[in-house]
């Protein structure tokens, strides 16, 4: 399987969006190319299977690399493991829905699937990247398209949201460059290369350091607590296809990068500091379910449940366990498919109800029973039912998480199972408030889905569905890249 | 030999139908999906009946006895080395018992809703839910991990969830399906936990090997269990209670009942097959799955079982003597029958004669899901003829539904414990371990059953006997038509009547125990005299009261003011929940959490930003304008870095 | 008869510099600033000159320098005047507190 | 005298095309255009023929050096004026003295080129002075406008000044040192008292002229009233010029004292990025705004200069070979639509993108490349900077240079802003744009984006490290 191939599609996609004339073929060349890619992404999978199945056992696999900027070390080093190939698949399921869920967007269609597809772009390169410089780089390509994403189509406050998420992610990429480069110098080899590093000795000193910088900065992607404060406004002001990938694709960057590079990379850093991120995790999952717990706006509902879902991730990495890590790495999938999907459903009902106050709506099953029935669907994924892919997830953390014998572990452990209370809390609640109850006369002749938004919908729940029912096929692409990641912390928890 | 495939069709019937009918139903099954789903469910029935029937008469049995046969598993989600969650079967008495309840009572409630459920809107998402349901708790019955049980445990409770709110335009629905939901989410929290801490402990899943690993003594796991302990309490005895609470959760035990009575809510038949017959004794099918861990090596555990279903039994009865909607009286009946089952198990041993209370318990919910599901059912036929759930709208219906007067009669002579009726045997059987093991509780029960009877025939008479019924003023004429509902209604009723009658009589002990091994159900004739005497009391006192329309139940209530009013008002533990969950959680926890966010960790970013941009503002002054100005900065700037690096930095 | 010395030289050199800062700093006709850098530059010329003279008589490399001063101190005089006659067109004065339009 | 010719040929070009413009200035009677095209073509032949026959070496004693790094300098350099002539055709043409606007030019651009290849502080001066006086006069070419005239004011003042002090400064290290050559130089330093003083002088002539916080404080005066050509000049050749002479002078010569220089370099550098960026968030005037960010931008120069080490050179000129045609972009646009409309306040871009997108994409491009995002060669560019400048494992300085280039960043995004998302009732009508600076514009653009991606010229100016 050649990976060049998975940049250059979006890639190509892009550039012709740019140079196309015509506005109604905008939206299929844009369809075109994310169903490529969704094509790319499955034959990436069942290569890889297949690839593994055959008994190789390199960490990496399809690696390319190409001399760039050579007078820097830096190479243009692509390569992919189980948890790479997820996070693929992962961005190919959110892009196609994004563009489906976008139709029929009518200001500027073209610069609109620019950007997404752009956004895309820098997705995909950032999961492929084995080298910390083109790494970077593609994250930094992720940010600016959510910010015109927002500020163009957004709504509510679109400007200071927009405003506020780029500054923050740009501060969260700045912590990450200094990160690199304390990496980067001091390795006597002077490279970015990522398998390279993971098998130099860092200096001690050094890894605390950059781990804290590397960290935080990753995590500010992943609504690290406190630095989260970025997702409630960006995402309730992006649009609907901003909002899902802003939750499905790039705070996904954050997480993988936290695990990837942060825990990878700087084991000794990541074990001086793992209980500081439980305990930031932990206050994020309960606080976020907390926060939710008040909001009346179905976007910042939303927001403020990754924020919660979310930490799961970075309390699955904290516990410096494989299972734990395997465990951050479906939720990171799952969380995705999930959210996307729930913003995708709320930016459904706002185009036809026209509010996303939760105390204005009721009984919206009645005339839109597809639309409703897929908020039921995600809403019990985002709750944790089992058969979905939240359940998988969390479960996978918590018996993680649960390895360790310890006071200290056992008791975030317990708090953060608390959360499963609260979310069904919250998501019964905005579930009850909306789809339930007498309807309004306003509402009464509101019409469901049309194609492309059921197929949106249809291709998120079988992937919810897919994780949910059969979770085995995901643990077994990630569980051994997670153990890799494990074989670098000597001592066994 | 039983089969994979045939076990696993079991559950899988109605899972076909829950997909067909929730994809395609709305607009291709319209009509025919109750009939689609109850085919499924019959042959679904059948299979369970035979492989019951297989199990019990022809493989089960090894050596004289019951084996656990696991003919499949699946890993599902490996964790680590040994922990995994699997897919699988397990059969064991239990296990077949609850095929064959579940089966039986879903096709009595499929066939019932055929007519009950007629000309509803989203009858085929009825169907459909219904099949989702009756596939978990299949599933769930026949796991084989524990994991895997805790996941079709949260499957029924999305059921029930969708089912209680089924007619999701009403208020009260909506908010009692949130309720039901969440309260038993908060016990599975607590059955999470206990299952983490069982699989950190015993290194598996498996419920075979976890349960062998915990009981047998001194292996190392047991004894890692034992030693470690929290607030002196050892771990296993934290996971077993922890587990119990998910089960409580699940069987609405005390405090965890305040779910329940609203859950009444929904469609009548849903209440009888999921709210009396099934998932609520989950939880006491949780307790017996796991009893050998509970009797052998957390004692206390047990204990705590014991005393929970006791009380919960007493309170509910109590409360269930006050209320006048029908439903939550039978509602507040089965939080007290299903009291009766957890402290059967809590005051039994394991194996041999003390063993009695599994069986007894077993045998209870056996015949508790006949009369109560006829119950139910009958007050369903009722609820269909006079449209209201009120006692005070109904009276003298015998004349009207004779057949549901019959076997209304039977259920209450049954769940009173009249000999010859089921619940008689099962009863006595509760009673007699009880007293072999713990008298207070003997006498609770005992109190307990005597109010049974009272409760259950005031609802019986004042349904069916009391004041001349007042149809007219209440729906019309048209509105009674239908009558009793025509023969769909009319078999299960009978069906059940049946069971209820009859059931009492299957020699329970031979095939469930504790140990598996069988024992003979004793049955001593003097010892029944007391439950008995006790029941017709409490039948006469009813029949005293309530047959014939007069003030002395009002005189009664208000001699007795302070009891009556806060049984009246359950206890006031709605109440209490509200205080803790509304005032404490939300106002003190959620509101704060947000109020920080939006003003502290969101104002500290935004504060950066103002910051910045108020110094901004504050040093524009040394951009003057003045070129002479900029001359004396440059002047003083270059002195500045010139002395700083001659003196200081060097 | 007192011979002066490097010190003494630098002495005026220095003061000269700071008397033309200073002259540069607070005179608002633009004219007499531009003499105050003249006078500065003559200050540094002085510098030269005596460095040249007293610490390393055998280069030119003083001498030379002053000699470019001179010329370049012309050169940049005559833009600036040119650019204050401009001035003078455009605001009608040519004291310096005039021209201070744009700022901030 | 062959060598004469080859190794000082950048410098006869041009003096050749300011004598060729002198003739043509004499002969009246011709039009703006025709003239503008001659010089644009003269201005593309001296940049083309700027990469033949060059070779290192040395004339009149060392005063003048070359190698091919400096030849590379000057090319850049050359390619700035060359897009500075495309990119304002649009006021060329309507100036009434194009010639004298270009002699003057091109004299400044003479006196930056001897400026890189000076030897000695003699020839230093002389051509610092030579690359300063002309531009005060630049400055006053919009004769009608008051600004105008009062930045040439405040130009000339603040340089004369700024040069009293270099001179007081080489006068000191004359005395100190007994040498003004640049290569007999390093052997007499040894950090003393009145090196360090004389040192700081001689640093404040560069920080003046690369507009370095505290001694920025012309810069935003200036650039903000000069003709827009001017200003381009000003904030992109003459800066560009300087910070290639400020590394070679601080690498080669004062060598010894590095220490010293790396704190001073460092401590300007932060208060430089920050001041710059705070200035540079408020402003309205969009010249003036570009000049606080490029102020910024230099602080970001000097923390690649505080590498100290070949990469710190090839990442420096690497930057100002990208800064020169991102920044001549965003002065381009600007120009594009003052010169049509008269219109300079951020403001006024409110819904440009409506009426002219392309115009805005370029701009955007721009201002992404400036700001240092993907995939646009600012990213590159300042990457790199600030790698050179951590192998220092100076991590707080990285830091801070980091966090402003959010602050950066922010400003940046502000004209972004006003350009895609606000709304606007009246924008910007359609911008006609002239041919020639449309071919500028794609020059550009094609330079933001493939300068960084092709990675073979980074490589090959730290190849031309000597």
């Amino acid at each position: 399987m050649n990976l060049t191939l998975l940049i250059l599609v979006p890639l190509i996609t892009a550039i012709a969006l740019l140079l196309m004339r015509n506005k109604q073929q905008v939206k299929w060349l844009a369809l075109t190319g994310a169903t490529v890619q969704l094509v790319l992404a499955f034959v990436l999978l069942f290569t890889y299977r297949n690839e593994v199945a055959s008994g190789n056992a390199e960490q990496f696999l399809f690696q390319q690399q190409y001399d760039w900027f050579p007078s820097w070390y830096i190479s243009f080093h692509l390569g992919v493991d189980g948890i790479s190939v997820a996070m693929i698949l992962l961005t190919a399921f959110v892009v196609i829905a994004g563009v489906l869920v976008s139709w029929n967007i009518d200001r500027m269609p073209k610069e609109f699937y620019f950007l997404l597809i752009l956004l895309s772009f820098g997705a995909y390169g950032f999961f492929l990247s084995l080298d910390l410089f083109i790494l970077f780089f593609f994250l930094e390509i992720a940010v600016i398209p959510k910010y015109l994403l927002i500020g163009i189509w957004g709504s509510g406050k679109k400007e200071y949201a927009a405003n506020k998420l780029a500054l923050m992610l740009m501060g969260g990429s700045a912590l990450v460059l200094v990160g690199l480069l304390g990496l980067y110098f001091s390795n006597p080899e002077r490279t970015f290369d990522l398998v390279k590093l993971s098998h130099l000795d860092i200096p001690v000193y050094i890894q605390k350091i950059c781990f804290p910088l590397l960290f935080v900065g990753f995590g500010v992607f992943t609504a690290l607590f406190p630095f989260h404060t970025w997702v409630p406004d960006g995402h309730s002001s992006a649009p609907t296809a901003g909002s899902m990938f802003l939750a499905g694709i790039s705070m996904k960057l954050g997480g993988y990068g936290c695990l990837r590079v942060a825990a990878y990379v700087i084991p000794e850093g990541a074990k001086e500091y793992a209980d500081i991120i439980i305990v930031l995790s932990t206050i994020a999952i309960l606080y976020g379910a907390f926060a939710t717990m008040m909001q009346k706006d179905l976007k910042y509902m939303n927001a403020y449940s990754s924020v919660s879902h979310v930490g799961f991730v970075l309390f699955g990495i904290g516990m410096l366990t494989k299972t734990a890590i395997t465990g951050a790495v479906i939720q990171m999938v799952s969380h995705g498919l999930m959210t996307a999907l729930f913003f995708a459903v709320i930016g459904m009902i706002y185009e036809r109800t026209h509010t996303r106050e939760v105390n204005e709506m009721g009984g919206l099953l009645k005339v839109m029973p597809f639309i409703t029935t897929v908020l039921f669907i995600v809403g019990l994924c985002s709750l944790g039912l089992p058969g979905l892919s939240g359940f998988v997830a969390e479960v996978t953390v918590f018996m993680g998480a649960w390895e360790h014998p310890d006071f200290f572990h056992r008791f975030a452990t317990i708090l953060a199972c608390m959360s499963i209370v609260v979310t069904a809390v919250y998501i019964l609640r905005a579930i009850s408030r909306t789809a339930m109850g007498p309807i309004k006369e306003s509402y009464s002749n509101l019409t469901d889905a049309r194609w492309n938004e059921k197929l949106a919908a249809i291709i998120l729940i079988a992937g919810i569905i897919a994780i949910g029912v059969a979770p085995f096929w995901l643990n077994n692409l990630i569980s051994p890249g997670a153990e890799i990641i494990m074989q670098k912390f000597s001592v066994a928890p | 030999m039983l089969n994979a495939t045939t076990i696993a069709l079991i559950p899988l019937l109605p899972l076909a139908g829950f997909l067909v009918l929730g994809l395609f139903g709305r607009k291709y099954f319209k009509n025919s999906s109750g009939i689609i789903a109850t085919i499924l469910l019959l042959a679904a029935t059948i299979l369970a009946i035979y492989t019951a029937y297989g199990y019990f008469f022809e493989y089960g049995k090894v050596n004289g006895v019951y084996e656990k046969f696991i003919p499949l598993k699946y890993t599902w989600l490996q964790f680590s080395e040994g922990v995994s969650i699997d897919m699988g079967i397990m059969l064991d008495p239990i296990t077949c018992m609850m095929l064959v309840v579940i089966t039986f009572v879903s096709l009595m409630v499929h066939i019932y809703s055929l007519t009950y459920m007629k000309g509803e809107e989203r009858f085929a998402t009825y169907y459909s839910f219904l099949g989702l349901f009756t596939f978990s708790m299949l599933a769930l019955v026949i796991s084989s991990n524990v994991f895997q049980i805790y996941i079709f445990w949260e499957l029924v409770g999305v059921s029930s969830f969708l089912l209680i709110g089924f007619y999701y335009d009403k208020p009260s629905a909506v908010a009692a399906c949130k309720k039901a939901f969440i309260v038993t989410r908060f016990a599975d929290l607590g059955f999470l936990i206990g299952i983490l801490i069982l699989s950190f402990y015993s290194g598996t899943l498996d419920f075979s090997a976890l349960i062998q690993r915990l009981t047998t003594p001194g292996s190392a796991e047991l004894s890692a269990a034992l030693s470690s302990s929290f607030m002196g309490i050892s771990a296993l005895t934290w996971a077993m209670v922890l587990v119990f609470i998910g089960a409580a959760g699940k069987s609405a035990m005390f405090p965890l009942q305040i779910w329940l009575p609203d859950a009444m809510e929904g469609p009548t038949p849903v209440s009888a097959l999921i709210h009396a017959a099934t998932m609520v004794v989950a939880g006491v099918f949780l307790v017996a799955r796991l009893f050998p861990v509970f009797a052998l090596s957390a004692p206390d555990a047990l204990r705590l079982v014991a005393y929970v279903g006791a009380i919960s039994a007493l309170l509910a009865a109590i409360i269930a003597c006050t209320q006048t909607d029908i439903k939550r009286v039978l509602a507040f009946s089965t939080i007290s029958q299903i009291g009766y089952m957890m402290f059967a198990l809590g005051v039994s041993k394991y194996g041999g004669e003390g063993g009695l209370g599994y069986t007894a318990s077993m045998f209870h919910l056996f015949t508790h899901a006949m009369f109560k599901a006829l119950l139910f059912l009958g007050a369903g036929s009722v609820i269909h003829f006079i449209h209201s759930n009120e006692m005070k709208d109904m009276g003298g219906l015998r004349k009207y539904l004779p057949v549901t007067h019959i076997t209304f009669l039977i259920a209450c002579l049954a769940i009173a414990g009249i000999p010859p009726f089921a619940g008689f045997f099962s009863k006595e059987e509760i009673l007699s371990a009880a007293y072999q093991n713990n008298m207070i509780i003997y006498w609770i029960a005992l109190f307990t059953s005597g109010l049974t009877a009272f409760y259950m025939f005031r609802l019986y008479f004042g349904i069916f006997w009391n004041k001349a019924p007042s149809l007219k003023e209440r729906a019309g004429g048209e509105a009674h038509a239908h009558g009793e509902g025509g023969f769909a209604m009319m078999l299960p009723l009978i069906l059940l009547a049946t069971g209820a009658a009859a059931a009492g009589f299957i020699p329970f002990g031979n095939f469930v125990s504790s140990d598996g091994k069988g024992s003979e159900s004793a049955f001593h004739l003097q010892f029944s005299i007391a439950p008995v005497l006790f029941g017709l009391t409490g039948i006469f006192i009813a029949m005293w009261l309530y047959k014939k329309e007069n003030n002395k139940p009002d005189i009664i209530a208000a001699s007795m003011n302070g009891l009556y009013k806060s049984a009246w008002n359950k206890f006031y533990f709605d109440e209490m929940y509200l205080f803790v969950t509304k005032k404490i959680l939300f106002n003190l926890v959620a509101k704060p959490a947000a109020w920080i966010d939006k003003n502290v960790v969101d104002g500290l970013v935004n504060a950066t930003g103002n910051t910045t941009m108020f110094i901004s503002k504050k040093i524009k002054g040394i951009q003057s304008g003045k070129v002479q100005q900029y001359a004396a900065y440059f002047l003083v700037a270059a002195i500045a870095v010139a002395v700083l690096f001659i003196y200081w930095w060097k | 008869m007192f011979t002066p010395g490097l010190y003494h030289i630098l002495f005026i050199s220095t003061a000269l510099f700071f008397i033309g800062v200073f002259g540069f700093l607070t005179r608002k006709n633009l004219i007499t600033i531009l003499m105050s850098v003249e006078l500065i530059l003559n200050s540094v010329n002085l510098n030269f000159i005596a460095f040249n003279k007293y610490l390393w008589p055998d280069k030119l490399d003083g001498l030379f320098f002053t000699i470019f001063i001179i010329a370049i101190a012309a050169a940049e005089a005559a833009v600036a005047i040119a650019i204050i006659i401009n001035l003078y067109r455009s605001h009608h004065s040519i004291d310096v507190d005039n021209a201070e339009e744009m700022k901030y | 005298m062959n060598e004469f010719l080859t190794l000082m040929k950048p410098e006869l070009q041009i003096t050749i095309i300011i004598f060729l413009l002198l003739f043509i200035k004499l002969s009246k009677g011709i039009k703006n255009d025709l003239l503008l095209l001659i010089i644009q073509n003269l201005l593309l032949l001296n940049f083309i023929a700027g990469f033949f026959f060059n070779a290192p070496g040395n004339l009149f004693d060392g005063m003048y050096q070359t190698n091919t790094l400096i030849a590379f300098q000057k090319s850049i350099l050359n390619l700035g004026i060359y897009l500075i002539s495309l990119l304002f055709t649009g006021w060329f043409r309507k100036t009434e003295h194009l010639p004298e606007f270009f002699i003057l030019m091109l004299s400044a651009l003479l006196g930056l080129d001897f400026l890189i290849s000076s030897g000695n502080f003699l020839i230093f001066f002389l051509s610092l002075e030579l690359a300063t006086i002309p531009i005060a006069a630049m400055a006053n070419f919009d004769l009608e406008k008051k600004i105008s005239s009062e930045a040439a004011m405040k130009m000339i003042l603040s340089s004369a000044f700024s040069s009293g002090i270099l001179l007081f400064g080489i006068s000191l290290i004359y005395g100190a040192t007994g040498t003004i050559n640049f290569e007999a130089l390093p052997a007499q330093l040894d950090g003393s008292t009145l090196q360090i003083l004389s040192f700081v002088f001689l640093i404040t002539a560069f920080a003046f002229k690369l507009s370095i916080v505290p001694f920025h404080l012309w810069t935003a005066d200036v650039y903000e009233g000069s003709p827009i050509a001017a200003t381009s000049f000003l904030s992109v050749i003459s800066k560009g010029a300087m910070a290639f002479v400020f590394i070679s002078v601080l690498y080669r010569v004062f060598q010894p004292m590095h220490q010293v220089w790396y704190n001073m370099v460092m401590l300007l550098s932060i208060i430089t990025m920050i001041i710059g960026n705070l200035f540079a968030l408020r402003q309205q005037n969009i010249k003036r705004f570009l000049a606080f960010s490029s102020i910024a931008q230099v602080g970001f120069i000097l923390v690649g200069i505080t590498a100290n080490s070949p990469e710190g050179i090839s990442s420096v000129v690497y930057f100002i070979l990208i800064y020169t045609v991102s920044n001549l972009t965003a002065f381009g646009v600007a120009a594009a639509i003052s010169s049509q409309t008269g219109k300079e306040k951020i403001e006024d871009y409110k819904g440009l993108y409506q009426t002219n997108p392309l115009l805005s994409w370029v701009m955007a491009l721009a201002l992404f490349s400036l700001a240092g995002i993907p995939p646009t060669a600012g990213f590159f560019g300042k990457l790199f900077l600030l790698t050179a400048g951590a192998s220092n494992a100076n991590y707080g300085f990285i830091l801070i240079a980091a966090l402003n280039m959010i602050v950066s960043l922010y400003y940046y995004l502000r004209v972004i802003r006003s350009i895609f998302m606000d709304k606007n009732e009246q924008p910007i009508e359609k911008i006609n744009i002239h041919p020639s600076t449309k071919f500028a514009f794609i020059i550009c653009s094609a330079g933001i984006v493939l300068i960084g991606m092709l990675s073979w010229i980074y490589d090959y100016i730290q190849s031309l490290n000597p």
